[in-house]
């Protein structure tokens, strides 16, 4: 951390911000009156409710806002340019901001998926910044895109570089988001949620890149996050904001050990920890600050097999070559095979990239799998024609990694809700209006935003969107891919414990995949731990996160944060292991997964994984 | 924040559309032709085959705002009255060629199965030469159709599927391609995941997806047919001689367009003023039907 | 001096495709092929014979033509030379006839030959055609633009099925015109130069002609008349207020000339309705249930107001007429009964034939009949304005009619398949212009000829439109065919015209159509000629300095 | 998408096939006499005898049959002989025209330079003009310049050729002076050779009027679609990320939008080549250039039935060939779309 002595000036200053939103329902306001600063190498955490204005803030800061349809109402935007001189960038031009922006200022976006432009590969939009801000040539920027690649440790960079979006899982694409933004060394970078969709080794590594460039260029970062582990271990200041203001500012061991508002309070009561559940075989609700006359009690399930994934693989052809042919396949997902019980959660966690959402989107037959078998209820779902298939999927629903992407963006709210309703006839008319209500005050939407849409949420809204939509038609197994990660801690307790309820009353199953490793000990009854397209130890959660046994799963309990800022974990704790590649030439014969039984329901690969 | 209740998704376009000034312009002076033609007999009671030889190649005046034709025939109520047959012909024809390629269209992009074969059925098409093939059609079907429907019904009907079994192609293959990119977008999945059949996929999340090139195809396809009908009937293959039509006044006057230019400019004005008012009509509906574009 | 007037645009609205006459009856390529190929003689500007390539055009008086009217005897004129240098012979005209006459070849001008029966060379210059029967008109082969000259030793490869293959010959006939080819377009433009061998020094004055074809007449009339970059524009189609707003560019002028070309309409005696079975519709088996009365016929003709036709229609291009031959004068028979329009006669005509407007409607009736007619034509912008007109008029007089125009190569495509031809006559009255070669209606009049009328057995082909049959006519016709003395052949097709015209009204001619042509100012020596290529004296044609 | 590829090329066999079939039973069917132009004046017989030595008595499968053997065998041989000088084709019966008894294929070939030169500049001129047009009102969308576009281009759109050529024929060669620079040919002139500078000087005025009206039109249409697509694409999330990394507007709209808006821009363009061989009918009629749509448009009125069907037939491989092009460019512009 650079000396900030009090005489350095703050890079950039935000001064009674107000920004306003045109809708049918007339203007909203998205931002009302926030005022912070951020000094040079200085990290300032903002964290606060979802949909309180953190995105707009830092998108307005970009003077991007604009492009969105909303307006900078009022509020001065302070930008300590390189030559001392101060500038509003409220008022800039345009022209003026193109020099700022990428170059002085970068910004990695919440939404990964939809941040890129899916008809380029990741290699050009990587270089395009260097060869504008920094001057470099194509060639040149390419092999520094390699190697920004390389730092936010995207395995076989040179061939990732080729790709395009689509071809990335969740956690790749965020990277690579993470590394535009990174590309020209901005003096101020802002990080909205950039670590929601990376599991916690590779977060950690993230974590140390962003800390290492503050220190060693002195860097100022803008970090937007719900995770209040990762605020300890990040933030010299931290900014809490609350329906669009900010409630409450200070050092980050002032926030967490007296906090002032109300908010805040309740914000680091609903962290939930890490070992909170340890002894404990069954998962049981969270206890909500505020709420009188909980009642917490274990959720058993049932012993009965809902699903029973068998030798599933997946793979996915990586074109190249101007005739776009096959060169190679990735190997997303290699041999898995698990159980989930009716009324149980099922978790996968796992490195990013390692397959996780692909098991899930072959469960449901999104993706087709090469080889596996899959019994829902007994029902053979990979025998299943395209009528079956869809009846069958009244009883199993996704919420997708990336809701912004997967929600349409020409339909309301309201209808995409009702629209798993209406495909089924399962209500109708009032009634259907009457659950679809219901589900919005469920996931805490208020009732207004139900004909807004979906560009007009911010990511967390979003998420309660799709979150709504799978509860929808109440099916018997639902794969939440990603699914509360966008949440700050107290809508995220309140979506988990809706969830588990849920579970409790109706005996819903659950494919819980999260890199949350507090989440996950928190919903799950049984914990697969994901390697490089394998299961590499799956069995009771109790089993996995108290006596860990595959390497890798020893790591990755090493590596959670801790949400306390005193407890810091120090850069040398980590192991940077390269990370193999699941892309395999045409010609490659995996080996099939052996498991090794360690204890009732717990089981370890015997085979190699890689790691 | 008010709560209001959600109201059904087209009545919100409807109410977008309303707000939306071009297209209100548009549907503005679409209306005052659609009722100008429809009510103009009553308003100018001229007869538009009265024939005047007095009166031949007149200039605009009191008696003849529009001036009079080479028979001295009103050209102010020979465009009333040939702005009904215009209409009609050019807003059905589109409306059939704009159906037929847009279900071709989404048929080839959204199902693998048939693509193959509905856009070899395209090319098909595209290659046909469209003078015999339009002969082929009157030689076969004028008589059946007049018989059963009255020759002028009959010519209609026939003129229509002429110029839409015509021209849906364009249509077809522009809808294609956006649904073939469209297709594989994530909500796309994500709507399959949660049961959407086929053919509501194609209803709520891929038609109004790619309603924008549909919008101008349908403005173009008007305009197009409004001019092959005058073609056609040049062929013998359209209404009656004396029936008027735009494109045929048009024809008809570019001979005398040096000496009586209202002739040329006022079928013309009618022919661009319709297709531009459509055009704002389709602007507004597009934006409309995309809720990033507002306030404008 | 040949050549001394460098360069002449000529241009045609439509586009020559061959320049071999035999193989295309179309007037684009009979008269383009005119600058090039030359018969033994023409016609003139007022239809009189003129010798070309022969010496003096051979009659019973100098005794080329025997008495018993079998044979014809041409002499060719000396030294005649063909583009090439090579002599011209009589073998070459005997050649030409072999051309036209073989059997598989397919030759246009085939009906030319038909009486023929052999032609054989005298000596080096002189040709002798006998005739199978005495023929009264023997200048039908190797007169007029339809006939001319083929170089043998170029075309010799060309008799019969090969005559189509001959493309380079078909493309650049060696000829004896003021003309050679040097680029021919098929469809599009003809560029020639001076025949260095042209039997007259000191023509053409012309060194090289620039031949377009194509675009419609309009734009033709407008290069001609009003951006002055063509010098000649042939047939200038247009309503004579729009020629006249042309002349008006002051960049050249029109002529017009009139021949034989009639606009008339044709009344159908049979019934064409879509009701009957297909191989009676439209036969003599049923006669029209409205125009088989002769005072219907008439009362639609009285209707028409013929002067305001022609002055909508063709201006200083057209002149009413009461005939179906309106010249030469000998045969042109001086009726002119129909030319004043007689509304009031008309309807008491129509009265008397029992037509009444019993409901009122307009429309007149007879036993739950309307008088309601169905009138087609071929597509055009001045037809279409006649059948207006027409329309209008009929209207006045409680006659409803139905109007429909139909594309002309359909109209007159002769598809025995297509209900839409002028042969079927599917309709009740139909307007087109037709006209004869040459100068004598001989054939023209005897399309007429009972059972000559096209029908299903003749696949529908045949000339007799209006399947008229009168067994007097038929009598008649043949006695013309017997008659070689001018003056009774006049009073006969006087006679035969007027039984078709005046006294049944089957055939109700509108106008006697002219031929308006536009050529700029700087060119001189243009004499508009209906009887033969417009072009045939093309060799005379110079310019004008201004 | 090389399979992709060479399947599409197989498939285009038999649908090639099929189109030719089609082809030739429309015309077949359709009403008509290549005796159509032959005056009145010509009696049946003859006209009858003229019929039989076109080959028209022939059965309709044997017509169909020589056609194909003749199209795709004995054509293809005379293009080995005229380009390696060889004489395989010596001989042998050709493709003929009815209408002036020469081989089809030759007349094609001289009607192909004028065709490319007025209708294919003006479907580039079009273009050209037509994507900025698109672009920019899109991204200007109703600004003054967007509003003038629309007008401009639905009122080029809507107002048609045989009107707007003849309206330039009156103003730039009938009312403009002749010695004006202004001053523009109102008729084609094919047999010009561009040798030189002040040729091709002549050719460029030559060409300057058909090519306006065609342009005008052409552009109207693309620009009507890139209008639209771009508007789909501008409210992106994608383009905030590329303004975000301090791209001008011009590398955002021109490269990143750009890029997410060709496919129906390309789809059009793709089915409008072909059209460029086909030519422009109208056009071409009011300047006389006398290219291939007055070729098709002549052979059609005289029922000239062995070039309408090799005509046709070129069009028809045409269209296969740039529709495939078309889809192998969506692949490209769109790595989303799968083909296998
Ligand atoms: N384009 C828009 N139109 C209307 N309202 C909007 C728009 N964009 C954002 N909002 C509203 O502005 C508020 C702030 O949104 P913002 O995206 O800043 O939230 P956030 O703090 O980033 O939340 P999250 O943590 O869920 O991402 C939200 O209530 C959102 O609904
Ligand atoms: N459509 C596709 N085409 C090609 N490769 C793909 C495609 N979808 C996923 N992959 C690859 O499959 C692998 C697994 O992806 P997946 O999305 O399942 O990872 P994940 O475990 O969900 O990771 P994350 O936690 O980062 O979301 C990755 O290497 C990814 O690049
Ligand atoms: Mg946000
Ligand atoms: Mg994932």
């Amino acid at each position: 951390m650079l000396d900030t002595d009090g005489s350095a000036a703050p890079i950039a200053r935000i001064e009674n911000l107000r920004v306003s939103f045109e809708t049918k329902d007339g203007p909203v306001i998205g931002v009302e009156d926030v005022s912070f600063q951020i000094n040079p190498g200085e990290t300032v955490c903002v964290v606060g409710e979802s949909g309180s204005g953190k995105s707009v803030s830092s998108l307005s800061l970009m003077r991007l806002v604009e492009f969105g349809g909303g307006k900078i109402a009022g509020g001065r935007l302070i930008f300590d340019r390189k030559d001392g001189k101060e500038l509003d960038l409220a008022t800039a031009e345009q022209g003026l901001m193109r020099t700022i922006r990428g170059n002085e200022i970068g910004m990695i976006f919440q939404e990964p998926m939809t941040a890129l432009n899916p008809v380029f590969t990741i290699g050009r939009q990587l270089s395009e910044g260097l060869v504008l801000h920094k001057g470099m040539s194509r060639k040149q920027a390419m092999a520094r895109a390699v190697e920004l690649l390389r730092e936010v440790r995207i395995p076989e960079p040179e061939r990732r570089i080729k790709q395009y979006p689509h071809e990335l899982s969740g956690g790749m694409r965020q990277r690579v988001v993470i590394a535009m933004a990174l590309a020209c060394e901005p003096r101020l970078l802002i990080a909205d949620e950039p670590t929601t969709a990376l599991d916690v080794t590779i977060q950690a590594e993230i974590l140390a890149l962003m800390d290492r460039l503050k220190r060693e260029t002195g860097t100022a970062v803008m970090f937007i996050t719900h995770d209040m582990a990762v605020v300890a271990q990040m933030a010299d200041r931290v900014v809490v904001m609350f329906r669009g203001n900010k409630v409450e500012e200070g050092p980050v061991e002032q926030i967490f050990t007296a906090p002032q508002h109300d908010y805040t309070k309740a914000l680091l009561a609903a962290v939930p920890k890490l070992g909170e559940m340890t002894g404990k075989p069954l998962p049981e609700p969270m206890k909500l600050f505020g709420v009188d006359g909980q009642k917490i009690e274990p959720i058993p399930g049932t012993d009965e097999v809902l699903l029973s994934v068998k030798n599933l693989t997946t793979r996915f052809p990586v074109k190249g070559g101007v005739m776009r042919r096959t060169v190679a396949n990735v190997h997303a997902v290699e041999d898995v095979s698990f159980d989930i019980f009716k009324g149980q959660t099922l978790s996968l966690v796992g490195e990013s990239g390692c397959g996780k959402s692909t098991t899930g989107r072959s469960v449901l037959r999104l993706v087709e799998p090469q080889e596996g078998a899959i019994l829902l209820d007994n029902k053979d779902i990979m025998a299943l024609n395209d009528r079956d298939l869809r009846r069958a999927r009244l009883d199993m629903q996704m919420i997708f990694q990336d809701p912004f992407a997967s929600l349409n963006p020409q339909m309301q709210l309201s209808d995409q809700v009702a629209e798993p309703m209406r495909n089924f006839g399962t209500l109708k008319g009032r009634a259907m209006q009457e659950r679809v209500e219901m589900l919005f005050d469920r996931v805490e939407l208020p009732r207004s935003f139900m004909r807004r849409y979906p560009h007009e949420l911010s990511g967390g809204q979003r998420q309660r969107v799709a979150i709504a939509r799978a509860l929808a038609l109440n099916p018997k197994l639902i794969v939440a891919d990603e699914a509360v990660s966008a949440l700050d801690v107290s809508v995220q307790a309140q979506v988990v414990n809706l969830m588990m309820e849920l579970q409790a009353d109706l005996g819903l199953s659950f494919l819980f995949i999260s890199h949350d490793m507090a989440v996950v000990e928190r919903v799950s009854h049984r914990v697969g731990v994901m390697y490089l397209g394998r299961i590499v130890e799956i069995g009771s959660r109790q089993a996995v996160f108290e006596n860990p046994q595959h390497p890798y799963t020893k790591a990755l309990m090493k590596a959670v944060p801790i949400a306390d800022p005193t407890r810091r974990k120090s850069e040398h704790e980590l192991n940077f292991k390269p990370i193999p590649s699941p892309i395999h030439d045409l010609d490659y014969q995996p080996e099939p997964s052996v498991y090794e039984k360690v204890g009732e329901d717990h089981f370890v690969l015997t085979t190699d994984s890689g790691y | 924040m008010p709560s209001t209740p959600p109201r059904s998704q087209w009545h919100e376009v409807w109410t977008q559309f309303r707000q939306h000034k071009g297209a209100m312009m548009g549907g503005i002076v679409f209306l005052v032709i659609v009722l100008g033609v429809v009510l103009g007999p009553w308003l100018w009671p001229l007869d538009p085959a009265g024939i005047d030889f007095r009166a031949r190649n007149d200039g605009p005046s009191l008696a003849h705002p529009f001036g009079t034709d080479q028979l001295g025939r009103d050209m102010l109520a020979r465009m009333i009255d040939g702005g009904r047959v215009s209409l009609s012909v050019g807003i059905t024809a589109m409306l059939l060629a704009l159906v037929l390629g847009t279900l071709v269209g989404v048929l080839a992009g959204y199902f693998k199965r048939l693509d193959n074969a509905l856009m070899r059925l395209t090319d098909l098409f595209l290659a046909l030469p469209l003078l015999p093939l339009l002969l082929v059609m009157v030689l076969l079907f004028r008589e059946p159709l007049a018989k059963a429907f009255g020759i002028e019904t009959g010519i209609f009907i026939l003129m229509v599927t002429a110029i839409g079994i015509t021209s849906w192609m364009p249509t077809a293959r522009i809808v294609r391609g956006d649904v073939l990119a469209l297709k594989e977008r994530e909500f796309v999945l994500a709507a399959r995941s949660i049961g959407t059949t086929n053919t509501l996929m194609i209803a709520r999340h891929i038609l109004p997806n790619v309603i924008s090139p549909i919008v101008v195809s349908a403005t173009l396809g008007i305009a197009n047919a409004i001019i092959t009908e005058s073609a056609l009937s040049f062929l013998g293959l359209g209404f009656p001689p004396d029936f008027p039509t735009w494109g045929r006044l048009l024809f008809d006057a570019v001979d005398y367009m040096q000496q009586n230019p209202e002739r040329v400019v006022m079928p013309g004005i009618a022919i661009s003023l319709t297709v531009l008012s459509v055009n704002y009509l389709g602007d507004g509906l597009r934006d409309a039907l995309d809720p990033r574009i507002r306030g404008r | 001096e040949r050549g001394s007037d460098g360069h002449v645009n000529i241009i045609y609205w439509q586009a020559p495709s061959i320049l071999n006459p035999y193989l295309s009856g179309g007037t684009k390529d009979i008269e383009s092929s005119s600058m090039i190929i030359e018969p033994l003689g023409r016609f003139d500007q007022d239809g009189a014979l003129v010798p070309f390539l022969a010496s003096e055009i051979p009659t019973v008086e100098n005794g080329g033509v025997s008495e018993d009217l079998t044979t014809i005897t041409w002499t060719l004129k000396e030294g005649l030379l063909w583009s090439d240098g090579t002599p011209l012979t009589s073998e070459d005209v005997v050649f030409t006839a072999e051309y036209c006459m073989h059997p598989e070849g397919g030759c246009a001008q085939l009906s030319k030959f038909d009486a023929v029966e052999s032609v054989e060379a005298i000596d080096d210059l002189t040709i002798q055609v006998n005739f199978k029967a005495p023929q009264p008109n023997p200048y039908l082969p190797f007169m007029g633009g339809q006939s001319p000259i083929l170089q043998k030793a170029q075309f010799a490869e060309c008799l019969g099925a090969a005559a189509s293959t001959c493309t380079e010959q078909n493309f650049n006939p060696i000829g004896t015109g003021p003309f050679v080819v040097d680029e021919f377009k098929p469809n599009d433009v003809i560029s020639m130069s001076a025949n260095p061998n042209y039997r007259d020094p000191a023509k053409p004055a012309f060194a090289t002609v620039t031949f377009k074809g194509g675009g419609d007449a309009a734009s033709a009339g407008r290069a001609v008349l009003e951006t002055g970059e063509f010098d000649y524009a042939w047939n200038l189609q247009l309503a004579p207020e729009v020629i006249e707003e042309m002349e008006k560019g002051g960049k050249g002028q029109t002529v017009a000339a009139f021949g034989t070309l009639v606009e008339r309409l044709e009344m159908n005696l049979t019934d064409p309705s879509s009701d009957l079975p297909a191989d009676i519709r439209a036969t003599r088996e049923a006669p029209h249930p409205i125009l088989s009365d002769v005072r219907v016929r008439k009362a639609l003709s009285m209707a028409i107001d013929r002067e305001l036709l022609v002055e909508i229609g063709y201006g200083q291009a057209g002149r009413p007429t009461c005939n179906l031959v309106p010249a030469p004068a000998r045969y042109a028979s001086p009726n002119t009964d129909c030319i004043g329009q007689d509304l009031e006669g008309a309807m008491a005509l129509l009265e008397e034939a029992g037509w009444t407007d019993t409901d009122g409607d307009g429309i007149r009736d007879k036993d739950g009949m309307k008088l309601s007619l169905l009138y087609q034509t071929s597509t055009n912008a001045v037809r279409q304005n006649f059948q207006d007109a027409i329309k209008a008029w009929w209207g006045m007089i409680g006659v409803e009619t139905e109007l429909r125009n139909i594309s002309g190569s359909v109209f007159f495509g002769g598809d025995a398949g297509s209900p839409d031809t002028f042969q079927k006559f599917y309709a009740d009255v139909e307007m087109y212009a037709n006209n004869f070669d040459g100068t004598d209606p001989q054939a023209y009049l005897s399309m007429y000829r009972c059972g000559n009328e096209p029908k299903p057995s003749s696949q529908w082909q045949g000339e007799n439109i209006n399947r008229f049959c009168d067994p007097e006519y038929d009598a008649l016709l043949d006695e013309l065919a017997k008659t070689g003395e001018l003056e009774k052949r006049g009073e006969i097709a006087i006679r035969l015209n007027e039984m078709l015209t005046k006294d049944t009204y089957t055939i109700v001619p509108l106008v006697d159509r002219g031929r308006v042509s536009a050529h700029s100012n700087t060119l001189g020596g243009v004499v508009l000629n209906t009887w033969d290529s417009e072009l045939w004296n093309v060799a005379d044609w110079y310019r004008i300095e201004e | 998408m090389l399979t992709f590829t060479l399947r599409r090329l197989l498939i285009a066999i038999p649908t090639l096939l099929a189109s030719a079939i089609v082809i030739f039973a429309l015309l077949q069917l359709a009403p008509g006499d290549p005796m159509a132009n032959v005056p009145l004046t010509v009696p049946p017989e003859v006209k009858q005898k003229m019929r039989e030595a076109l080959g028209l008595g022939e059965p309709v499968h044997i017509q169909f049959w020589k056609w194909l053997v003749q199209f795709f065998w004995i054509e293809p041989q005379v293009l080995i002989d005229n380009i390696f000088g060889t004489s395989f084709a010596e001989g042998k019966l050709r493709v003929l025209s009815w209408q002036t008894r020469s081989p089809v294929m030759d007349i094609v070939m001289q009607r192909m330079p004028q065709t490319l030169w007025v209708v294919g500049t003006s479907y580039l001129v079009g273009i050209i003009i037509a994507l900025p047009i698109g672009i920019y009102s899109a991204y200007r969308q109703y600004s003054v310049f967007d509003q003038a576009g629309t007008f401009i281009s639905m009122v080029g759109y809507s107002v048609p050729t045989f009107f707007t050529g003849v309206l330039l024929i009156v103003i730039f060669s009938v009312n403009m002076p002749r010695e004006s620079f202004f001053w523009f040919p109102s008729i084609y002139d094919t047999t010009h050779q561009v040798d030189s500078w002040s040729a091709f000087g002549f050719q460029v005025r030559q060409m300057f009027l058909p090519v306006m009206v065609l342009a005008l039109y052409n552009a109207a249409q693309i620009s009507r679609f890139m209008r639209a697509s771009m508007l789909d694409n501008l409210n992106q999330d994608y383009v905030r990320t590329a303004r975000a990394k301090g791209l001008g507007e011009s590398i955002v709209v021109m490269v990143h939008v750009l890029r997410n808006s060709l496919i129906p821009v390309v789809t059009v363009i793709a089915l409008g080549v072909p059209q460029v061989f086909g030519g422009a009918i109208i056009t071409e009629q009011v300047f006389k250039v006398n290219g291939l749509g007055h070729l098709l448009i002549g052979a059609i009125e005289a029922n000239d039935l062995p070039m309408v069907q090799t005509l046709t037939f070129i069009f028809a491989v045409l269209i296969v060939l740039f529709n495939l092009i078309a889809d192998v460019l969506y692949g490209i512009l769109d790595p989303r779309i799968r083909y296998d």
